[in-house]
């Protein structure tokens, strides 16, 4: 198990040196880019199987236990230790990654992206998993951070070359942004390393601030707080990510939202509440306000996206709409009880399956028609993908319908379980802003299945016109890469002690301050 | 502390100390003029009242041989290098108006401040202290003449070979540099249609160059009345040539740069004579041709290249 | 004597070159102003080196020995200044200190054109701004 | 096979079917019938056998935990009380009907599979409602309610109507469900679980905190997925879907689920009085204001729409009296006889061509092209007006008599009020809804055009020419409806027709009490509903006689094709040819001349449209604008800022290289007697203290 937590963190460095390697004579392949295309596939195919692996060989009745944790010293002097290990929370992230960089990578294998050497393409994949990996697998600040940044550079380079319309502009801003959060992180991260005496984050988790005094509790938390809230996209730090996404290809896209969300929001969760709880839970209220603007905010940014003639483009619609989903997740947070951290990690999960086959489902109606500009599509009543294409605009009606949150898919359980957390707060939370936050975000439940519902409104539905442009149905590869994402969020909706059962006992463990 | 602090009340001075003041006040008096007074011949003057005040203070403290060297060389050789510098880069002798750059205030406004600091620190830090003059004289040539010798052989040895250095280094950034004979790359042959077009500020600036050692070798011949031969130069400056932008209306037909001096039309066959010269000025050893502004080769030449 | 006398009036000696330094136009008055410091420095040495002797019985008498070092190099120092002055007078044609503004900026090219570049990205100011000075160099 | 595997079947089989109608629609055409009909029939089966061996005794009980949350688990419970069985086997018996009848009525439409499936599932998710002992798995079969009917109302998503109905009826029953979730959460921090057994325990023993609010909150879900008042709504423009659709959703089982939510939980709404009246007034609201529309409209789904809004008014009203059993009675009846009603008016628009009653009511000979709807149709609206023979007269006087029991203060939690308003409301309703029955009945079956055949004059040729372009359709097999649909329509008449006998046996499921007919509230409702009728009947003969004078309709031209397509035209075709969705410039309407003034408030619906447009509509797009120009101006302008501000900073930085010596030599200077001064003073204070 310790062997394969290392492989899976190591593996895709491994395989993006290999990338760049000219193909061994043996696996030649049709082109030197389809090889590399192929490699990409093989690699990220061999590390989703050993998060499977490890998934399984997981002890499921002990998930608040840390298990295959290697533990190495890596700097004594700062007594910096390469400490790797898995609990509840972090599995279903790591196969969560595993899973959709493998999809990614498949979808590239036959669509192969326009821009410079795939090599490139593919290299920069690889790093960007290993990247990830390591930071939902590693269990040490310092580490932390470096994985944190070391996905930066790959995205950076993935939207730069490989963008759509002003990615300089949109990469440059996306990895500036970031870069400055994480700066004010690592001060976070290095105040309370230096003044607990270690970087070893099981050990200051099941101390949970105890030899922190208040102060450098609020100053870390804030500290570490903005870095994590720049990445989630809270609120008001959230304008590098409609700029991002909407220059990004489908592929960093679905990465972007899928993944790369996701680790601000686990740095919360295994950094800030257990480590620095007093000063979370000083922030609570301020967050959890920045939360519920962010869902309201982000809901009526899509309507006014969706609205005719605003000539909205549909992929800065499901950034927006990305906001408004991580505001639930940082409501449940925020609440600070096993509920609502329950919720925001289901909800984490539910967003990157869900999100991410939004964006493929965009990316390819972008490689179908040229153009995600809403007006383009939907000339006067819609582009009625219901007739033209009927199993894509099932999909697209799926994923809107998925997305909003209805019962009995994943959506539903993170948020409902946010909201619930919110509704009955740890104790010291004000009880009476608590309440209003939930309603607001009910509300913005309501306005969220408007924006989607006007979205399907606008593709699938509408007069089929006789000379419509021919627009090809779902591929066989399409299906591939999307079905294990379809299955995944009806299973998840369906059946949610899949996550729960994994993410409950451990979230326990952490907000009691490891005494459970 | 020594006994004779004790008896010295701050109030009550000596005589050494009366004199010491009022020379000292003297001293700082013509200092102030020196700095502030607009005609530049008169500061050097007052210049020269200061360090002889200076040179009675060292006599007053006792170190007499440091007071004649002050007198001897302060006085002697360095006021006078300063007077022909102001007389070479043609100052004006009456009161020219501009003599404080716009600067004055913050300048006087630092001086003030680091004066006000170093008097309080001075002063706190010295408070009882007393230099007792009476014992056995400390300052002589014999006794300084022994410790010189005693301790401090070596590095007035360096010091030895410091002013020679400076004394090349004078010379050499005084007199036309070798590059300058051989041309810009060769192509002294073509010299004249440049002459013509419109200089870039480079060339310009070392038709300028040699034009000035042109000058200043002119200059160095007026002494030894060995005429540079190949100089065809229409060089026509007289011994103490006026200020170049004086001849720059005779000879230069090229507008001259603002600022930077007439571009002289001469230079091109000035140009020519470079090569004569280059031999000449080396051995020429003038006692105070140390003085004369002669371009640093290496140093100008860089900046041309620049 | 008391000590504080040579001290205070060598200190200032020193602020008054100080002032001729600063405030001082053309290059040779600046270098009397220098002169006038050397030479308050000079005075301080030698009060101390004859107030240590007698109340350290120090008999290296570095402090005179340094005075008759920092005359010499002072000599030496005047020497080459002149030679410079000289040289950038000829060269430039003045000796004042405030016109000889090579090492200034050459204009403004960020200062003016630069806050009116595109607001839309900062990135693309950025690089505009670089290619400008580029081009003004 | 015990009890609970049996129950448990019957939400899975319609589901399963679903899923595999969805996965083989496109490849095996063959199955989808099939695969669609007989999942819910088995389902409804199930359902009889479950109720059969439950009997009404103690409810069936079981329990799974689905999944742990944190705080209050989330359990996979069944609870199968008297109330579940028997609404299962309502829910089961219409699926059914509604199956077989969509087997006919969309037999040629390429989209069948998809409707199809998506109609199991919502049976499946229905039959989750009634069965699940959970109120969070009671809201995820509830919400995959609310997205089926959104998807089977934008079946027709070519017309514009369908789409802006379809996104209408999501979105006024999620803005219901938004504060529903809430009085379930506060229900669960409460009662320490979403068990309604330990709930109603709790409720029983303890009590709750605030009974109100969470009434209050529960009460706007219901609202909003029973049309009730404030968000009764989206149900009229739901008519824009297929008739089956309306049938099944929109009149026996989604808008049924809030009342029967109701009276599972009626322990908690009965704690606090405040509630019942609220609710009380509620239902009063609806029943008047539904019937009074009820008479305005052209359209024949929209009458019924309306008609079941104020049925469910009834249901509410008896809930609010106490009385759960008479609810769940009439939501039976009326489930029956209501999907018997929209059936039978999906083939009389597919003969008809036309779904407006002006147009039919110029069409002579409607009765005898479609004799099976005909009489089906009479059976379920003397249903509706509550006369005594049929189903619907015993189910409302269980209602009134319970009201009128409340009203006289007998009725212990109940307040006297509650009683008074319902038992008002519903007897001027009872009067209303005989009005519009009768109305419907007229314009539709007799048509003044028929009578005038037989008297001379130029009416005679219009007639004669209608009725020969009748003959000559019907002639080469034009309008003869598919034989499984009239079937449908018989075997849902045997319950608007006999259910009311079962009055005797029913309260054994229920709760115990009597709910026969009272005899003061029967005498008092069948001769308001008597008298209604008989008024109705003499305007209509009054007026008949101008609908000769003024020619008016719009026929669909290709009534060959399948009824779905006809009805998709004739819903398109509506607006265009009367200038309004629901109301036509017919002088003939003796709705028109009964509401006289309140016609054009009623047909619009008292513009509640248009309130809530201003009210939350506007609002929000505003809000949206704002939001974008926020979006790109405010927050966006901070972060070009922060990159304009280091360029201005090095701009006035750079102006400081003047090229002047002197003035460096000053800062230096300055700088470092400063920095020796400081050295001194900190010195002097660190040696001083």
């Amino acid at each position: 198990m310790q062997f394969l937590l290392a492989l899976i963190v190591a593996g895709p460095l491994l395989g993006a040196a290999a990338a760049l390697l000219p193909a061994p004579p043996g696996l030649k392949g049709k082109s030197p880019q389809q090889a590399v295309l192929r490699h990409g596939v093989l690699v990220t195919g061999v590390i989703l199987l050993a998060a499977i692996v490890l998934a399984l060989g997981f002890d499921h009745d002990h998930p608040s236990r840390i298990q295959a944790s290697t533990d190495l010293s890596w700097i004594p002097a700062l007594d910096v230790r390469l400490h790797l290990g898995v609990d509840g929370i972090s599995l279903p992230l790591i196969v969560l990654t595993a899973l959709l960089t493998f999809l990614c990578a498949l979808h590239s294998y036959f669509k192969r992206p326009e821009g410079p050497a795939p090599q490139a393409f593919v290299a920069l994949i690889l790093v960007l998993e290993s990247g990830t990996l390591a930071t939902f697998a590693v269990l040490d600040l310092l580490l932390f951070f470096l994985a944190f940044e070391m996905v930066l550079i790959p995205m950076y380079f993935l939207i730069a070359r490989w963008g759509g319309k002003d990615r300089g502009p949109a990469a440059w801003k996306f990895i500036l942004y970031t870069l400055l959060g994480s700066v004010v992180m690592l001060l976070g991260l290095l105040l309370v390393g230096l003044d607990s005496g270690t970087f070893d984050m099981v050990a200051l988790a099941s101390d949970n601030g105890r030899s922190l005094s208040a102060s450098v509790q609020v100053t870390a938390a804030l500290a570490i707080g903005i870095g994590l809230a720049v990445k989630t996209p809270m609120w008001p730090l959230h304008t590098w990510l409609p700029d991002a996404h909407t220059a990004a290809p489908t592929v960093g896209s679905v990465l972007l939202a899928g993944v790369l969300l996701k680790m601000g929001t686990y740095g919360f969760v295994r950094v800030l509440l257990p480590i620095v709880p007093d000063g979370a839970r000083t922030f609570a209220p301020y967050l959890a306000a920045f939360a519920v603007v962010g869902v309201l905010y982000g809901s009526l940014a899509c309507l006014a996206l969706v609205r005719e003639g605003a000539g909205g483009d549909l992929k800065r619609l499901i950034a927006y709409s990305s906001v408004g989903h991580m505001g639930f997740v940082l409501l449940g947070i925020a609440s600070m009880t096993p509920t609502g951290v329950n919720g925001a990690l289901f909800a984490n999960i539910a967003h990157g399956l869900i999100t991410g086959l939004l964006f493929f489902l965009v990316g390819a109606l972008k490689d179908r028609t040229g153009s995600t500009d809403l007006d383009a599509l939907a000339k006067e009543t819609g582009a009625a993908l219901y007739g033209r294409a009927p199993r894509f605009g099932g999909l697209l009606a799926f994923g809107a319908v998925a997305s909003l949150g209805l019962p009995g898919l994943a959506g539903f359980w993170g948020e409902m379980l946010a909201m619930f957390g919110a509704f009955d707060p740890a104790a010291g939370l004000h009880r009476g802003a608590f309440l209003t936050f939930t309603a607001l975000a009910a509300f913005g439940t309501l306005l969220t299945a408007a924006y989607l519902l006007l979205v399907v409104r606008r593709v699938c539905m509408g007069a089929v016109p006789e000379k419509a442009p021919e627009f090809a149905d779902v591929q066989g590869y399409e299906f591939a890469a999307w079905t294990p994402l379809v299955l995944l969020t009806v299973l998840a909706g369906l059946w949610p002690a899949v996550l729960l059962g994994l993410t409950d006992p451990a979230v326990h463990k952490l907000l009691a301050g490891g005494a459970s | 502390m020594s006994l004779a602090a004790q008896s010295h009340g701050f109030l009550s001075p000596t005589g050494v100390e009366i004199t010491f003041l009022l020379v000292g006040l003297v001293t700082l008096g013509a200092a102030l003029v020196t700095v502030t007074t607009r005609r530049l011949v008169h500061a050097a003057l007052w210049l020269v009242v200061a360090l002889g005040g200076l040179a009675v203070e060292y006599l007053l403290l006792t170190a007499e041989f440091i007071a004649w060297v002050q007198v001897l060389i302060y006085v002697g050789s360095v006021v006078v290098l300063l007077l022909f510098g102001l007389m070479l880069t043609r100052a004006p002798i009456g009161p020219s108006p501009d003599a404080d750059s716009e600067n004055r205030w913050v300048g006087l406004a630092v001086a003030l401040a680091a004066a006000a600091a170093l008097v309080w620190v001075v002063v706190d830090a010295f408070r009882t202290t007393y230099i007792d003059l009476d014992g056995a004289a400390q300052g002589t040539t014999e006794v300084t003449g022994q410790s010189l010798f005693r301790g401090w052989v070596l590095p007035f040895e360096a010091l030895s070979v410091l002013l020679l250095a400076a004394l090349v280094g004078a010379i050499v950034i005084s007199r036309k540099t070798a590059e300058e004979e051989t041309g810009p790359g060769g192509t002294a042959p073509v010299t004249p249609p440049r002459r013509t077009g419109p200089r870039s500020t480079g060339n310009g600036r070392r038709g300028i160059t040699a034009a000035a050692s042109a000058a200043a070798r002119s200059r160095a011949t007026t002494t030894p009345a060995t005429a540079p031969e190949g100089e065809p130069g229409p060089a026509p400056e007289t011994s103490n040539s006026q200020a170049i932008d004086g001849e720059a209306p005779g000879k230069g037909e090229e507008v001259p740069a603002k600022g930077e001096g007439a571009a002289k039309g001469g230079e091109a066959p000035g140009k020519g004579g470079d090569l004569a010269a280059k031999g000449e000025d080396a051995p020429a050893k003038r006692e105070d041709a140390a003085a004369k502004g002669e371009d640093a080769p290496s140093k100008d030449e860089e900046g041309e290249q620049r | 004597m008391h000590l504080a006398y040579p001290a205070v009036l060598s200190a200032l000696l020193f602020c008054t070159g100080l002032y001729g330094v600063l405030a001082r136009r053309n290059a040779i008055l600046v270098l009397m102003s220098v002169e006038l410091m050397l030479n308050a420095v000079n005075l301080n040495l030698v009060a101390f080196d004859v107030w240590l002797a007698e109340a350290a019985e120090d008999t290296l008498h570095s402090g005179q020995a340094l005075t008759l070092f920092t005359i010499a190099i002072a000599a030496a120092e005047i020497g080459i200044g002149l030679a410079i002055v000289l040289a950038v007078y000829r060269a430039r044609g003045t000796s004042d200190v405030d016109r000889l503004r090579e090492t200034a900026e050459r204009g403004h090219p960020d200062g003016t054109g630069g806050s009116g570049a595109d607001a839309g990205d900062p990135d693309g100011a950025g690089r505009n701004a670089a290619d400008r000075t580029e081009a003004a160099a | 096979m015990t009890t609970t595997t049996l129950a448990v079947l019957v939400p899975l089989l319609p589901a399963l079917g679903a899923l595999a109608g969805l996965l083989l629609g496109r490849r095996a055409p063959g199955f989808v019938r099939p695969l669609a009909v007989l999942p819910t029939l088995t389902a409804g089966v199930l359902a009889v056998l479950v109720a059969v061996r439950q009997g009404g005794g103690a409810p069936v009980d079981a329990v799974r935990e689905l999944t742990p949350t944190g705080s209050v688990p989330i359990e996979l419970a069944l609870h199968i009380d008297g109330f579940a069985a028997l609404v299962a086997i309502l829910v089961g018996l219409v699926a059914t009907c509604v199956q077989l009848y969509s087997t006919g009525y969309l037999r040629d439409d390429p989209r069948y599979p998809s409707y199809a499936a998506i109609v199991s599932l919502f049976t499946s998710a229905m039959l989750l409602v009634v069965y699940s002992g959970d109120l969070m798995v009671l809201l995820v079969g509830w919400e995959i309610m609310g997205i089926c009917s959104y998807f089977l109302v934008g079946h027709y998503w070519e017309t514009p109507e369908a789409r802006a109905a379809s996104l209408k009826a999501f979105l006024v029953t999620k803005l219901g469900d938004v504060p529903f979730l809430i009085g379930l959460f506060a229900l669960a921090t409460e009662t320490g679980s979403f068990r309604i057994t330990r709930i109603l325990g709790a409720v029983a023993d303890g009590g709750l905190d605030h009974p109100t609010l969470i009434a209050l909150l529960l009460l706007a879900g219901v609202a909003g997925k029973s049309a009730q008042f404030p968000l009764h709504t989206w149900l009229p423009d739901a008519m824009a879907g297929p008739t089956p659709v309306s049938a099944l959703i929109h009149a026996a089982t989604m808008v049924a689920a809030g009342v029967y939510f109701i009276a599972r939980l009626l322990p908690v709404f009965t704690a606090s009085r405040a509630a019942l009246i609220v609710l009380a007034l509620m239902a009063a609201v609806t029943m008047a204001g539904s019937a009074l529309a009820a008479l305005a409209q052209d359209d024949i789904k929209r009458v019924l729409a309306y008609s079941t809004i104020g049925q469910l008014g009834y249901m509410t009203g008896a809930l609010a009296v106490g009385e759960r059993g008479a609810a769940v009675f009439h939501l039976l009846a009326h489930g029956a006889f209501k999907a018997l009603l929209f059936l039978a008016a999906g083939v009389i628009i597919h003969a008809a061509g036309t779904n407006s009653l002006a147009a039919m009511s110029r069409m002579p000979g409607l009765k005898s092209r479609v004799p099976d709807a005909y009489w089906t149709m009479t059976v379920a609206l003397l249903a509706l007006a509550a006369l005594p023979p049929f189903s619907g007269f015993f189910s409302k006087e269980a209602v009134l008599g319970a009201a009128e029991h409340a009203a006289t203060g007998h009725e212990g939690p109940v307040p006297g009020a509650a009683g008074w308003i319902v038992l008002v409301a519903g007897l001027f309703t009872a009067l209303l809804t005989a009005a519009y029955a009768t109305r419907l009945w007229l314009l539709t079956f007799h048509s003044p055009l028929a009578r005038a055949a037989e008297e001379p004059g130029p009416l005679a040729e219009a007639a004669a020419g209608q009725e020969a372009a009748a003959e000559e359709a019907r002639a080469h097999g034009h309008g003869k409806q598919p034989a499984v649909m009239n079937l449908v329509l018989w075997i849902l008449a045997i319950p608007s027709l006999a259910f009311g006998l079962a009055v005797g046996t029913i309260p054994d499921w229920f709760d115990g009490h009597s709910l026969n007919p009272t005899l003061t509230t029967s005498v008092l409702g069948t001769g308001l509903a008597l008298v209604g009728g008989l008024v109705t009947y003499g305007t209509w003969r009054h007026t008949t006689a101008m609908a000769l004078r003024v020619p008016l309709g719009a026929v669909a031209v290709n009534r060959q094709e399948g009824a779905a397509a006809v009805e998709a035209e004739a819903i398109t075709a509506h607006e265009p040819a009367y200038g309004d969705i629901a109301a036509a410039p017919d002088p003939a309407d003796p709705g028109r001349l009964l509401l006289g003034p309140l016609h054009r408030h009623a047909v619009s619906g008292f513009h509640l449209d248009a309130v809530y447009s201003a009210l939350f509509v506007r609002p929000v797009q505003l809000a949206a604008k704002v939001v974008r120009f926020l979006d790109r101006e405010v927050v966006e302008s901070y972060v070009r800022a922060a990159a304009v501000l280091p360029r201005w900073f090095g701009a006035a930085v750079r102006r400081a290289q003047t090229g002047n010596v002197q003035t460096y030599l000053s800062a230096l200077f300055a700088g470092s007697a400063v920095l020796a001064l400081a050295v001194v003073v900190l010195a002097h204070l660190n040696a001083g203290s």
